[in-house]
């Protein structure tokens, strides 16, 4: 078993590594610099000089070649660099943000996993029948409805008709405030997960294995629970991990809707200020997230599934 | 039974988009940029605008109409872009083996590890926001499942007889790619591709809402959308539309490709839910 | 066959439903198995033997259905029985092994735990004692070392070895008969007869009965005392085994004994597919007119295509289907 | 001979607040929001030139100066006097000695000084700069030459001197955020600025980025009896359809509004009676580039600002929250000429212009612009048919609202549509139109006109305030007919407050910039406690 989690872990660092040459490269032909994006909003006033001496002092005034060594340079002691913005260093914003970035994603995968899964596992029990209509419709339906719009549909249900929950913000970190942005943001993984539920119980209840248990003289009940539900789990948990990869992407749109002081805010705004060091160490830190959930599923779907263990 | 239910729900709802779009000049009332007309702003819904008008006085139904031009363009073109991009990597990566295939697979992982909508957001900020570089963001940024599935796939095929015998004919490589083994795996990738299209639709949206989608003078639903979200309490119209539009889309294209699913690729109903 | 059979199959009738249309997918078979003797059931793929045999034990799952007819099991009909207590049979008193072995195990379950399953479900054992049992059950089917092996997970079994767990998990509760459908199929041939040799002995030590299901006519003879002979959904010929090999009856039969390359010597059953015998079996939902064998038999006159032949007692014991009977 | 003059910290409390008549309540909670970004930058106040970090800084920090909304000018805010040498360079400070910061410590001429020598730190590119760089000898210390701004020296602990490089007004510019005055020795610790103290009415309590920032009352405030409220929770809120949905959820007590929201909000018989409205120190206008041949021709640029219905789209499109642009100045600007008339709508005159510029058949030109709701896309969208009748074709080039500034800044653009402030002091704005100026500060529109120079040089040098402004509207005037830019509109500025909110601030530099000395919640408030 630590062997498995030591390969895995070894295999993160080349795709680490080849994501964060990507993101310099992709950042280096950025149009617009951080200096020019602070008279935008047409009150600040700023002339050349000042913006050149600004652009000298982030290094932005050197060679391409140069900036990415002193960039790997950084990277290799685990340095992210510092923010043209707030003149901190990277790890310290990023720090600030990542516990709500994963109370949200945490939050939002919860609520997916925990309606969808049993509801895809209803539906597969009775396909065709009046579950399974409605909750495949109710999934599809969900899948297809733009975000922000679903979110701004229940800010104004729950918060501003019915008053039950705040409509914005972080608050002190409270379940409150957390309810709607997940939901929000759980609604696509959730019908993703009743549908790949569905899909893999009904795969299995066909399994050889299934009708041996059958066979057996196992009553529906004892088979679901003895074997179907734990072969469909390994199907569904990897669904689940890389259902959190497009989470943290969807919660760029969800954190600034609700005004959620997640990584997400953080890069859309470093993004349109230019600020590319925070935008660099956002994007690696997010990359990062994905690939130890990643491996936390391989390794649970390992502790499931002997095969993935001995492979 | 239901396989059908599915096919013909989502055929139905994504051919009134496709001729929506094509008859668009035909359909249309006005036209969606030039008759911006500020004497009939916000007018509500009614027999002279079917779906009223917009902030600057336009008719909403003919810029749906219009708009979804653009968002058949966005899930078409970006799609196929994927799909080209998934099928190539993939298939060559399965046949030729190697390095190659290790670089393919790499290059697979690391698309996988960044969320797609932060890879489109951050091409569309390199690029400037428009249809062009959308189509570049969301084509450039989906590809990873088409690769996975076409590697697999033609990995399984590779050591088929007809495969074989067709090396021994002394084929190209390519043309075995292409003629041998691109046919037999081109249901489950038909299916990626439907699944995605809907996907792209929505991701338009959600650029266009991180101010980062479509800009004018193409009336994208996205952009029409998000422009409209203040004004939900007040003229609920300008949004319902276009938001209306989005849904049927994607709602048609998600059943559509669920239908082919049935169809075309029966075994992997688990693996690519 | 004594008048007290274990096993007494009546007209039993499964249909195809499609839509609403029920097609018969097997029709009017009926056959008797006595305890502890082994029986042997042999036809082309599609013939419907394996679902026969799912019937027996109540696992028909759509589109397939019972159509009709009676299945008594000591005496007592079982068609009908509610699922409650159909569950106490199945695996208890009746148990099934299947052909894939390598699918037919939880590959997410030691397979221990998996043979232990049935004392718990059946003795009302602790998972302890049946855990104890499990090893105790793998012993008997000659798993080496059966104290390590239980914790084993399939994928780590070669592909005999999980037959080994299937046959005693089937014979964990020795069960009065034994369904065992083309056990060794899926197997290499070296493995084939050491299984087939442990089905028989260990039957034979219990005194469970057997229906052993397989397309190959070769093994069926080794194995079994009594042979039927499906085809289309059909029972066409049954008979003592020694009779079948020495004069088949049925033209189908004729054509099924004499792919044979060499009888007793079963060297390489993929071989003794039925090549000789010209065509396809017929779609359920395509069955001809009259006897199902007339598109395919070369002895076929009008009146085959005409009229369903009645079954024929034959002279020297056993049923045949044909208006041509030898 | 000192020209002297005092000018008076004690105004009344009557002449400030919009509800004068009732008595403040003491305590409760300000929820107070920032609209304009995500977040806020840090919680260094000197790091940042943008008005979003001017909110929580009003609450945490004092400058120099203040901006006295209900008279629209600055005042003194942390010097009781000051006084003017005769060449209107050197000024004398005196500084007031109840003003403590937030760890109980008196300020001293030191912290003003050595805040101001610290925003000139040339490797750091302070915003601040921009203004200290007006006193004599900063740009020595910016450039690495000097430790110390020679024009700046402290005479006793109450009082210092400053000397200008040109005769300015320091009110207009040592009022920003960005010029705070820092403890000098605590704010050299290294972890000040998780905890940063100031001179503020409001002390500094957490601030979770992204979410908001809490403040507490500072009950060693130098103006007594002041603040009212025991705390201010700001929240950084950028979505207007999320602000909406709080406000009207009564999350929060105030909302800077947009044109569609000011409809519904004027329409509402309960939130129509917390409008407050302000014309802005904003002048909205589409930049036209002389550079690109058309645009040389100021005939052409006249016929565009006759060819576009500014009224018919300030009252359907803007809904009325606009002022409509008679010149550069703004309303609310000392120099406003309340003689000068728009530009009429008259495309039969845009078309004659165009004719005899040569371009009878119009022509096609690109327009850069941003999704800005009050001044991008959609209201170019607008303008393409009006402009079309007379032949011109607009091609709309769209933009990030962040990348405005810098493509303007190098002159990549044949038309732009912004939103540049006018104000409040209109010689530094007027500037802008002086040929010295160069594009990348903010003559945009590389304006020249030696007659407009001679007039500006001229009101910088005079020390009559009466004859500045003559000078200056004369300026306008000029411009004006030059139209180096369509005049579009001045801003409306709208906030929506809760009912239970008062002392709000007409402020016409920055409607969202409000003094929390000055405001405080009755019993209605959910958090009035």
């Amino acid at each position: 078993m630590l062997q498995f989690v030591f390969r895995r872990l070894l295999q993160a660092i080349p795709i680490l590594l080849a994501v964060a040459g990507l993101i310099f490269l992709l950042f280096s032909v950025i149009p617009g610099n951080f200096a020019s994006t602070q008279i935008s909003d047409g009150r600040a006033v700023m002339d050349a000089e000042a913006v050149e001496r600004m652009n000298r002092q982030f290094g932005l005034d050197q060679p391409l070649a140069t900036r990415f060594a002193t960039y790997v340079g950084k990277l290799a002691t685990l340095d992210l660099g510092t923010s043209f913005r707030t003149r901190q260093p990277v790890w310290h914003l990023i720090g600030e943000r990542l516990w709500p970035t994963m109370q949200l994603a945490f939050a939002s995968m919860m609520f997916a996993i925990l309606i969808g899964v049993p509801l895809g596992f209803l539906a597969a029990l009775r396909p065709g029948g009046i579950v399974d209509t409605v909750s495949m419709v109710t999934a599809v339906s969900g899948l297809s409805l733009p975000k922000f719009w679903l979110g701004l549909m229940l800010m104004y249900l729950f918060a501003l008709q019915l008053g039950w929950l705040p409509s914005f913000g972080y608050g002190d970190g409270a379940l409150r405030n957390l309810i709607l942005p997940s939901i929000a943001l759980g609604v696509a993984p959730l019908a993703l997960l009743a549908r790949t539920t569905r899909a893999a119980v009904l795969e299995i209840m066909n399994a050889d294995f299934v009708r041996t248990a059958r066979a057996k003289g196992m009553s529906e009940r004892r088979v679901v629970q003895w074997h179907l539900a734990r072969n469909a789990l390994v199907i569904v948990l990897t669904t689940v991990g890389l259902q959190f990869g497009s989470v943290i992407g969807q919660a760029v749109v969800i954190e600034k809707l609700f005004a959620w002081p997640g990584l997400g805010s953080l890069l859309v705004d470093s993004v349109s200020l230019r600020d590319i060091p925070v935008v660099q160490g956002c994007i690696l830190v997010i990359v990062l997230f994905f690939l130890v959930v990643n491996m936390l599923v391989d390794v649970l779907a390992a502790i499931i599934d002997p095969r993935i263990r001995y492979s | 039974m239901k396989l059908r239910a599915n096919l013909v729900i989502g055929g139905a709802l994504f051919a009134t988009v496709v001729v929506a779009g094509a008859l668009a000049p035909f359909l249309a009332h006005t036209d969606p940029v030039m008759d911006a007309n500020l004497m009939n702003a916000e007018v509500a819904p009614g027999s002279e605008f079917w779906f009223g008008t917009d902030a600057q006085g336009r008719d909403i139904y003919s810029r749906v109409l219009y708009g979804a031009r653009i968002s058949l363009t966005v899930g078409i073109v970006s799609q196929l872009i994927n799909t080209v991009i998934g099928v190539c990597l993939g298939l060559s990566a399965a046949y030729w083996g190697g390095w190659w295939d290790d670089f393919v697979n790499g290059l697979t992982n690391l698309m996988l590890a960044i969320p797609s909508l932060i890879f489109a957001l951050a091409i569309m900020a390199i690029l400037t926001p428009g249809l062009t570089s959308l189509l570049i963001a969301l084509g450039l940024t989906n590809w990873s499942y088409t690769c996975r599935l076409s590697r697999a796939s033609a990995l399984s095929l590779k050591s088929q007889g007809y495969v074989q015998a067709a090396k021994v004919l002394g084929y190209g490589d390519i043309r075995i790619m292409l003629t041998q083994i691109l046919p037999n795996i081109l249901g489950p990738i038909i299916v990626i591709g439907t699944l995605g299209m809907g996907g792209a639709v929505l991701a338009e949206a959600s650029l266009s809402f991180l101010g980062l989608g479509i800009r004018p003078p193409f009336p994208s639903w996205g952009s029409m959308l998000s422009d409209a979200r203040d004004q939900i309490t007040t003229a609920p119209w300008i949004s319902i539309f276009p938001g209306l539009a989005i849904f049927m889309t994607v709602l048609g294209l998600n059943l559509l490709g669920d239908g082919l699913r049935d169809i075309l690729d029966p075994q992997s109903r688990a693996r690519t839910a | 066959m004594s008048g007290e059979a274990l096993l007494q199959v009546e007209n039993l009738r499964l249909d195809l439903v499609v839509g609403s249309r029920r097609f018969g997918a097997v029709k009017d078979v009926s056959f008797s198995i006595g305890r502890g003797e082994t029986f042997g059931l042999v036809g082309e793929s599609g013939c419907g033997k394996s679902i026969t045999a799912l019937a027996l034990i109540g696992l028909l799952r759509r589109p397939l259905a019972f159509g009709g007819g009676r299945i008594l099991f000591k005496g007592r009909e079982i068609q009908d029985l509610p699922g409650s207590e159909m569950r106490k049979l199945r695996g208890n008193a009746i148990s099934m092994i299947f052909q894939e072995p390598m699918t037919a195990l939880n590959p997410l379950s030691p397979v221990g735990r998996q043979i232990a399953e049935m004392f718990v479900l059946h003795k009302g054992a602790t998972w302890h004692e049946a855990e104890r049992k499990a090893v105790e059950a793998l012993a008997d089917v000659r798993v080496p070392a059966p104290d390590r092996r239980v914790k084993d997970y399939p994928h780590q079994l070669s592909g005999g070895m999980r037959q080994r767990v299937m046959i005693a998990i089937a014979l964990a509760c020795r069960p009065d008969l034994l369904l065992a459908d083309e056990p060794t199929t899926a197997l290499d041939v070296t493995v084939q007869a050491e299984i087939l040799e442990l089905i028989r002995d260990l039957s034979a030590a219990q005194g469970t009965a057997v229906l052993m299901i397989s397309h190959d006519l070769g093994l069926i003879a080794n194995m079994c005392a009594r042979v039927g002979v499906m085809y289309a959904g059909r029972l066409v010929e049954e008979r003592a085994a020694q009779e079948v090999f020495r004069a088949p009856s049925h033209p189908y039969t004729g054509g099924l004994v004499a792919s044979l390359p060499l009888l007793g010597a079963r060297a390489s059953h993929g071989r003794s597919r039925l090549k000789e015998i010209s065509g396809v079996v017929p779609a359920v939902t395509a069955f001809p007119e009259g006897c199902r064998f007339n598109p395919r038999c070369q002895a076929r006159t009008d009146i085959c295509i005409a009229e369903d032949p009645e079954e024929t007692a034959l002279p020297r014991g056993g049923r045949v289907r044909c208006h041509h009977h030898a | 001979m000192l020209n002297k003059w005092f000018l008076s910290t004690a105004l009344t409390l009557a002449a400030l607040t919009v509800q004068a008549q009732e008595q403040p309540r003491r305590g409760g909670t300000i929820r107070f929001t920032a609209p304009y970004a995500t977040s806020f930058t840090s919680n260094d106040s000197h790091v940042s030139p943008q008005i979003q970090d001017e909110i929580y800084t009003y609450a945490l920090h004092r400058s120099l100066y203040r901006w006295n909304a209900a008279e629209n000018k600055p005042e003194l805010e942390l010097a009781t006097a000051v006084s003017k040498s005769a060449d209107g360079l050197t000024w004398t400070y005196k500084l007031r000695d109840d003003a403590l910061f937030h760890n109980g410590r008196k300020m001293t001429a030191d912290d003003i000084i050595w805040s101001y020598t610290r925003i000139m730190d040339g490797s750091k590119s302070y915003p601040g700069a921009r203004h200290i760089r007006r006193i004599k000898g900063a740009v020595d210390v910016e450039k690495g030459q000097a430790k110390e701004i020679s024009g700046l020296k402290k005479i006793d602990d109450q009082t210092f001197e400053m000397t200008l490089v040109e005769k300015a007004d320091p009110g207009f510019f040592l009022y920003y955020g960005q010029t705070a005055v820092y403890p000098a020795k605590e704010a050299q610790e290294p972890d000040f600025f998780n905890k940063p103290i100031g001179l503020g009415p409001f002390k500094f309590v957490e601030h979770v980025p992204g979410s908001r920032m809490v403040l507490e009352r500072w009950e060693k405030y130098f103006k007594p009896g002041k603040p009212y409220a025991d705390k201010v929770v700001i929240s950084p809120m950028g979505e207007a359809a999320s602000r909406d949905i709080a406000f009207r959820n009564k999350e929060i007590d105030v909302s800077i509004l947009g044109p569609t929201q000011y409809v519904a909000y004027r329409a509402d018989p309960n939130l129509s009676k917390g409008i407050l409205e302000v014309a802005e120190v904003f002048t909205r206008n589409m930049g036209m580039n002389p550079a690109f041949k058309p645009f040389s021709d100021k005939r052409v640029r006249q016929a565009i600002n006759h060819a576009i219905d500014s009224d018919l789209i300030i009252k359907r499109l803007v809904r009325d929250k606009a002022y409509r642009a008679t010149g550069w100045l703004p309303l609310s600007s000392p120099a406003y000429d309340k003689e000068m008339k728009p530009y009429a709508f008259d495309p039969e005159k845009a078309k004659k212009l165009l004719t005899e510029a040569g371009y009878p058949d119009g022509f096609e030109f690109e327009w850069t612009a941003t999704p800005n709701e009050s001044w991008g896309v959609p209201i170019v969208e607008a303008v393409i048919p009006m402009l079309a009748k007379v032949g011109v074709k607009v091609k709309i080039k769209p933009i990030e609202g962040s990348a405005l500034g810098g493509t303007v800044q190098k002159g990549d653009f044949q038309a732009y549509i912004w939103s540049n402030t006018s104000g409040p002091d209109p010689l530094t704005i007027l500037k802008c139109y002086h040929s010295a100026t160069p594009q990348s500060a903010c003559n945009y529109t590389t304006y020249k006109n030696p007659a407009v120079d001679k007039l500006i040089d001229e009101a910088g040098n005079t020390d009559d305030p009466a004859k500045r402004i003559e000078l200056l509207k004369k300026a306008n005037a000029i411009i004006y007919d030059d139209a180096p830019v369509w005049f579009f509109n001045y801003n409306k500025a709208v906030m929506a407050y809760q009912p239970w909110l008062k002392g709000l601030q007409p402020n016409a530099t920055e409607l969202a910039l409000q003094q929390y000395d000055e405001l405080w919640v009755d019993a209605s408030s959910p958090a009035a406690k």
